[in-house]
């Protein structure tokens, strides 16, 4: 009796420190791969590597984690991309063209994030478009709108001191100078821990699994369901405008032509990490393993040397072995 | 005669449920063998290993004589054994004659299809059963009861030696079940071994030859059916004997009205309905399959656009758009489809108990009172009798009938001042049905307004305080309930087809 | 608008810095010459049968003159073949058609213009060491020509330097910055990176600032108001920049006389200059130079 | 009861000529695109164009054609597009580099990515690894085993005289002069036929729609729901074999690195088409028009001379709206 409440508790899997053995387990393709590299190159396990590999995952985690929330409800997000090079050309407009202060710029980064994702919401829940042609639309208006904005050129932050610290400076190393893991790193995990609170302590996120699971069960239960969903999709997009700050901050510049193709990266870390693309369940502990996954095996790859063509290969059949080797896991444990 | 079936000693032990313990049953050609239980007491299960969906932990199958292992679906169909599973599994996209013959459809050559004939064996099918269904139609079109009738049809193309109902007329209505029970006398006079799982205790009379009773995964007995009372077999599936009360009506007289339809109309399938619901009062509504009793409720509830129509709530006019304005004026809806429109089965038993009241449960910054929950949870798992390890399992592991009970908790939870329940014991057993009437009679006490939808008429009968009939989409009259009415007035007003259109008992 | 001459260009790219730089030059020379141009290119340089269906819509509309950046000059044979058959002149930029068609090519040696990152790559680190090189693309025209320009000199000349890795970041400057840390990682005695465009050469300087490495030599190619910062903060060495904004000139000048009927010169070469701290500022380098 | 059989046999729809009524509504979108843009320009109407527009079809049609196939069994398929390019690469060893006769050079293709299509089905059916996940790692494999093989360079056709005719010539322009219609054209509608008439006429189809309907009843009734669906997943390889013949005829070359992108374009053909990402519904028919209206629009915006950054933007929006009007007009329709 008690074991598979257990389980169930530890399925839906809050904290991400917490619920020790299951989670562990669900780290072992992850821990393969480290051991696996380590063992091939010396220059691989050493701190600046893997605060490397860290920053690497910093703005495909964020976005992974916000495109999670809107895959958990059974719908997908492909505008995730575009909609951070948008909200990143936004916050350029108001820091560098406006000049105004930094502050205003990550509430219009967050809040321009959330506005597109609400009108994707709006899309999905009002106007019954499927979630892959809403945020296919979406994806190619913020794509074409950030080149117009922009006027299809970079903006730089030169203006804005204390930008790039947003990403590249490190509040944790200034406390512990031997753990200098960058802001950005430190934005992705507490991102990472907000989302997935809101997913299993709050309405909102019982909700997301709810709508999941079975949207009309939920509408014949008196729920508002558009509300909730136009919800997700916008908390989601406001996760998004984050990723936007990370990624600006990191390359000191909006890049309007940057974003496309990221959509898929984030969404392949979604379901590596063990969250179902039919929705109803997944976790963001498993996203943010999947991300990592994803970084890890690029930038061991890379360490090796291995030439550009047969990284490619090597990654697609590691991405199906490490899927593989979950899915024995998880039915092994019943 | 050697035994069609014989199984002995089956266990079956799932994550934190030990199903089947030592459980022993056989099967003789010809004969129709009840299995009853209450729910979750492994009826389902024992029958899904005996027809290869799962794989026993232990014992012994044996066909005809021969030990065999049923690995497979497709080997029990080779053994000659079919089912018809208590939960329905149709292709909702495909048609009617796609989904009976899918495995196994007429071919020409190159594999392509004949369509043709796939048709006309259905059509021959149907006919057999006496049933007026297009074989082309898609099955999401269909009602419950209808899609219901498509898989027995699916499990009678098979012409097996060994056919598995399991609760074949839980959706069904007297008619159906009449005509099921046709079939299934002419299989038997064919040598067909027939096993048949249903809470209705009235049909064991009427159809069994031997009965196997089951509790709490292991079996209590076989005894035959003609000669052993209904109360015994209810007290060697429940350990006690359970009382039969008919309703008492109260006096409603002065009692104002809570709730009241006026003009209802949506197409062919709603056509004028008006009625009204005092408070304190339960009022049941009769009629056939396909009655559009199902279809008042959505409409009134929100769930489907009407056309015409008025909502009054304790005499004010209310705008109900959808379910989040009806539930908002205080109605509940519990549906019949439970699978589609009650549950999130990948969610646990928690979660779904509380999916209509969640607002109650959050605190201003949206945060759920998990603690809240679990003890609500609990109080609902051990009124209703959830057989669940615990309640944070997930609902699809749960037997059809605990299911059930889960929907009927959420909308005990709510606690509308008006109640819809459509078909609210639908595979529920004899002893929690007892429970749900008289929660149901208490809820009415409490001064709610309760309208009860149910294809059962000793069930109507036996609840309702006023009886309200259907007939394709009209109301035909509303009858008094009690011991005033018989079932003969209600298949009269059931039947009433248009032609013969003029509204008995009260005016509507 | 119908008397006035109409000529789209059918560019590699659209997006990039360089191709916004192609396409000022361009409107530079439609304003001044009193004709309508127009500039589109697919998303990457991989994208040949999106650039094909590109020129077969600007023939649609019966242009006076067409530019073209061929991504792959024999894929678009065919419809070359049909704008010849049309009257309409051809003027390539960028690179050259492997096809007598083109009556003009304006273009840069790209395969020269990375030799000569080459030789001051050598020149800085001393003639020895290793480097590594980050290209944003594999197989197309420009990757190819400036990756064999640059490796195929150092093998040529400076056998004591070591080409230790080649690799490919598609332009992007996030990933050309992981790229960039990766190789740094892989190889702690790196002398020097070379950046194969703009935004390789960003993502390398991010990525070498990012590991704190000061003694690496980098050298970038193209321009960008971040290449022209990091050499004026010392963090990139130099870069090689072509003349974006005179190529498109060039090809609109071209693509009109063409169509009026005139002569025109075969092969208009817009030049590749080596730009460093030391003449940044000079007026004829920062003529060259985009923001 | 008649009405029900006339509407659902009206909805499964095969024969791309048939069936008149419904299948004109659902042209209607594509039908405004066209009369729109003629009215906006006189040289988008015009016989060359027209074939222009058919032909820019050809290729992306041909992969959607394969890949609603999968999409209808509930699956999804990302690696169509390098598995496209993957054929061509094999092609032009088999041509090219062993200067094989030309018809050995078609089976090859086709076989091959059959031979992928097949592994995929594998990954999915056997190992039980989620579509998106099994096809992404495919599709990285694919893309960088066509780097490999070819060298990174392109292979090109020039030793085997008449390659581009399978592409660029016109078997029905030889007989009617007066429609010069490609054959890229001719075998994307041919292609388009026999799937159709696979997926309405035989037993694979049959199961097609019965997988995507409700997979757990399929295996119930003892069907073997596996080797189906690996069968599907072949044949969908198969087509994109096709496609791969295709792009290598139309651009008398092997472009090792084109491909990745084409997914997505495919996919979201299919889904305009009305083909349910949830699979159980959808026809071919649909993803040729959906197929259509992206061609028309990329050429029409084009053909106008809009700015190219507002392309992205207005066809973005468009697809947005000619989907909600497809849903509105089926909603009307019952
Ligand atoms: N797949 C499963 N995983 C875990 N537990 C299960 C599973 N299937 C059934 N059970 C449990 O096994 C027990 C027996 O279930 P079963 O479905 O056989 O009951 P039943 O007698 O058919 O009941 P009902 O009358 O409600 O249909 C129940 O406690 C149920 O929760
Ligand atoms: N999806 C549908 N499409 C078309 N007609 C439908 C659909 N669902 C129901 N109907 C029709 O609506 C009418 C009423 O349906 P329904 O069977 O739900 O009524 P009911 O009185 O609730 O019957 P039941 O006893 O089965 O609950 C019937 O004529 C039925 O055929
Ligand atoms: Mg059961
Ligand atoms: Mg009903």
């Amino acid at each position: 009796m008690s074991t598979t409440a257990e389980t169930s508790r530890a399925k839906s899997g809050f904290s991400l420190g917490a619920g020790a053995y299951q989670k562990l387990l669900a780290f072992a393709s992850l821990v393969l791969l480290l051991i696996g590299f380590s063992l091939a190159s010396p220059n691989f396990m050493q701190t600046a590597n893997i605060i490397a590999i860290l920053q690497a995952t910093a703005v495909n985690g964020v976005l992974a984690v916000g495109v999670t929330l809107v895959i958990i409800t059974g719908g997908i997000d492909l505008s995730v991309g575009t909609l951070m090079t948008f909200c990143a050309v936004i916050t350029g407009v108001v820091l560098t063209y406006w000049g105004l202060p930094l502050p205003l710029g990550i509430v219009a980064a967050i809040g321009t994030g959330a506005l597109c994702g609400l009108t994707s919401g709006f899309f999905v829940a009002k106007m019954k478009i499927p979630p892959f042609i809403a945020t296919l639309g979406m994806m190619l208006m913020l794509k074409g709108l950030s080149l117009v904005i922009s006027g299809t050129k970079p903006i730089y932050f030169n203006d804005t001191p204390g930008f790039t610290e947003i990403s590249r400076g490190s509040l944790i190393g200034a406390v512990l100078p031997s753990l200098p893991l960058p802001n950005g790193v430190l934005i992705l995990f507490l991102t990472a821990f907000a989302a997935s609170y809101i997913l299993e302590r709050t309405v909102l996120g019982r909700y997301t699994f709810a709508l999941g699971s079975n949207e009309e069960s939920v509408r014949l239960s008196g729920v508002n369901v558009d509300a909730w969903k136009m919800g997700i999709y916008a908390l989601s997009g406001g996760i998004c405008g984050i990723a936007g700050l990370l990624i600006a901050s990191r390359l000191n510049s909006a890049q309007p032509a940057l974003g496309q193709g990221y959509e898929l990266e984030a969404i392949a870390a979604v379901v590596i990490g063990g969250t179902s693309l039919s929705g109803g369940r997944g976790t963001i502990l498993g996203t943010l393993i999947g991300a990592l996954i994803m970084a890890v095996l690029t930038n061991g790859l890379r360490i090796l040397s291995v030439a550009q063509e047969w990284q490619t290969v090597v990654t697609g059949a590691i991405i199906i072995m490490a899927v593989y080797a979950d899915m024995m896991r998880r039915r092994k444990m019943g | 005669m050697a035994d069609l079936i014989e199984m002995r000693g089956i266990e079956k032990i799932f994550p934190g449920v030990h199903a089947l313990k030592n459980v022993d049953f056989e099967l003789r050609s010809g004969e129709v063998h009840a299995l009853m239980g209450e729910n979750g007491a492994g009826k389902s299960t024992l029958m899904k290993i005996l027809s290869g969906v799962y794989a026993k932990d232990g014992g012994t199958i044996r066909v005809g004589g021969n030990e065999v292992t049923i690995d497979g679906p497709r080997a029990a169909q080779a053994l000659g054994i079919s089912i018809i599973h208590q939960e329905l599994s149709l292709m909702n996209d495909l048609s009617v004659a796609q989904n009976i013959f899918i495995g196994r459809e007429p071919r020409l050559r190159f594999g392509r299809l004949d369509e043709a004939a796939l048709n006309r064996r259905a059509d021959e099918i149907f006919a057999a059963m006496n049933l007026h269904l297009d074989p082309r139609t898609k099955v999401e079109r269909l009602t419950i009861a209808k899609q219901q009738m498509v898989e027995i049809a699916k499990a009678l193309s098979f012409r097996s030696r060994v056919l598995i109902m399991d609760e074949p007329t839980a959706a069904l209505n007297d008619a159906e079940i009449e005509e099921l029970f046709v079939i299934i006398r002419r299989l038997k006079s064919e040598g067909v071994g027939i096993i048949y799982i249903s809470h209705k205790m009235d049909e064991l009379k009427r159809i069994a030859d031997r009965v196997t009773v089951m509790r709490d995964g292991e079996t209590v007995g076989t005894v035959p059916a003609a000669s052993t009372p209904i109360g015994q077999i209810i007290s060697m599936m429940v350990g006690r004997s359970l009382s039969d009360e008919a309703a008492v009506i109260p006096d409603l007289s002065a009692a104002p009205v809570a709730f009241e339809v006026k003009g209802l109309r949506r197409g062919r399938e709603i056509r004028d309905v008006s009625f009204s619901v005092k408070k304190g009062e339960i009022l049941g509504f009769a009629g056939l399959m396909g009655a559009g009793r199902t279809e008042v409720a959505r409409a009134i509830f929100g769930a489907d656009p009407i056309e015409a129509g008025e909502i009054f709530i304790n005499g004010n006019r209310c705008h109900i758009r959808a379910p989040a304005d009806a539930v908002a004026a205080g109605i509940g809806y519990l549906s019949e489809d439970r699978k589609h429109f009650g549950l999130a089965v990948g969610m646990d038993v928690r979660a779904n108990i509380v999916m209509a009241s969640l607002d109650r449960f959050t605190n201003r910054a949206g945060q759920l009172d998990e603690k809240g929950m679990r003890g609500e949870a609990a109080k609902y798992i051990s009124l209703l009798g959830i057989r669940t390890p615990s309640d944070r399992q997930e609902v699809r592991l749960l037997s059809g009938g605990n299911q059930q009970k889960v929907v009927v908790a959420k909308w005990l939870l709510r606690d509308c001042e008006i109640l819809i329940f459509d078909e609210p014991t639908r595979g529920i057993d004899v002893g929690a049905k007892a429970e749900i009437h008289k929660l149901l009679q208490s809820l009415a006490a409490q001064g709610r307004a309760v309208i009860v939808i149910s294809s059962e008429l000793p069930e109507v009968l036996r609840l309702s305080h006023r009886i309200a009939v259907m007939c394709e989409g009209r109301l035909t009259g509303i009858l008094p309930g009690g011991g005033k009415t018989t079932q003969e007035e209600i298949m009269h007003l059931a039947t009433l087809r248009e032609s013969a259109m003029e509204p008995v008992g009260e005016p509507a | 608008a119908q008397d006035k001459m109409y000529i789209p260009l059918i560019s590699k790219g659209f997006q990039h810095q360089f191709w916004q730089a192609v396409k000022t030059g361009a409107d530079k020379a439609a304003a001044e010459l009193g004709v309508e141009v127009t500039f589109e290119g697919p998303d990457n340089e991989s994208m040949v049968d999106r650039q094909i269906d590109m020129l077969a819509a600007a023939l649609a509309k019966h242009p006076s003159a067409i530019g073209f950046a061929a991504l792959d000059s024999q894929a678009a044979i065919p419809l070359l073949k049909q704008a010849q058959e049309q009257k309409i002149p051809v003027i390539a930029f960028d690179s050259g058609v492997d096809s007598d068609i083109p009556l003009a090519t304006a273009a840069t040696d790209n395969v020269a213009a990375a030799a000569l990152a080459a030789d001051k790559m050598a020149e800085l680190i001393g003639g020895k060491g290793q480097v590594a090189v980050v290209v944003h693309d594999q197989t197309s025209r420009t990757g190819i020509d400036r990756r064999d320009g640059f490796v195929n000199r150092i093998k040529e000349k400076y056998p004591d330097i070591e080409i230790v890795t080649v690799q490919y970041g598609g332009g992007d400057q996030l990933q050309s910055t992981e790229l960039t840390k990766s190789i740094l990682q892989g190889n702690p005695d790196l002398a020097g990176i070379f950046g194969a465009n703009e935004g390789s050469a960003v993502g390398v300087i991010n990525g070498v600032r990012e590991m704190g490495k000061k003694d690496v030599v980098v050298i970038g190619y193209d321009s960008g108001a971040a290449q022209k910062q990091a050499i004026r903060d010392g963090l990139m060495a130099g870069a090689i920049t072509q003349n974006p904004v005179g190529i498109g000139y060039e090809t609109v000048k071209a693509a009109v006389a063409a169509a009026k009927g005139e002569k025109v010169e075969k092969n208009i070469d817009t030049g590749f200059f080596w730009y460093d701290k030391t003449n940044i500022d000079d007026p004829k380098i920062a003529a060259v130079l985009y923001d």
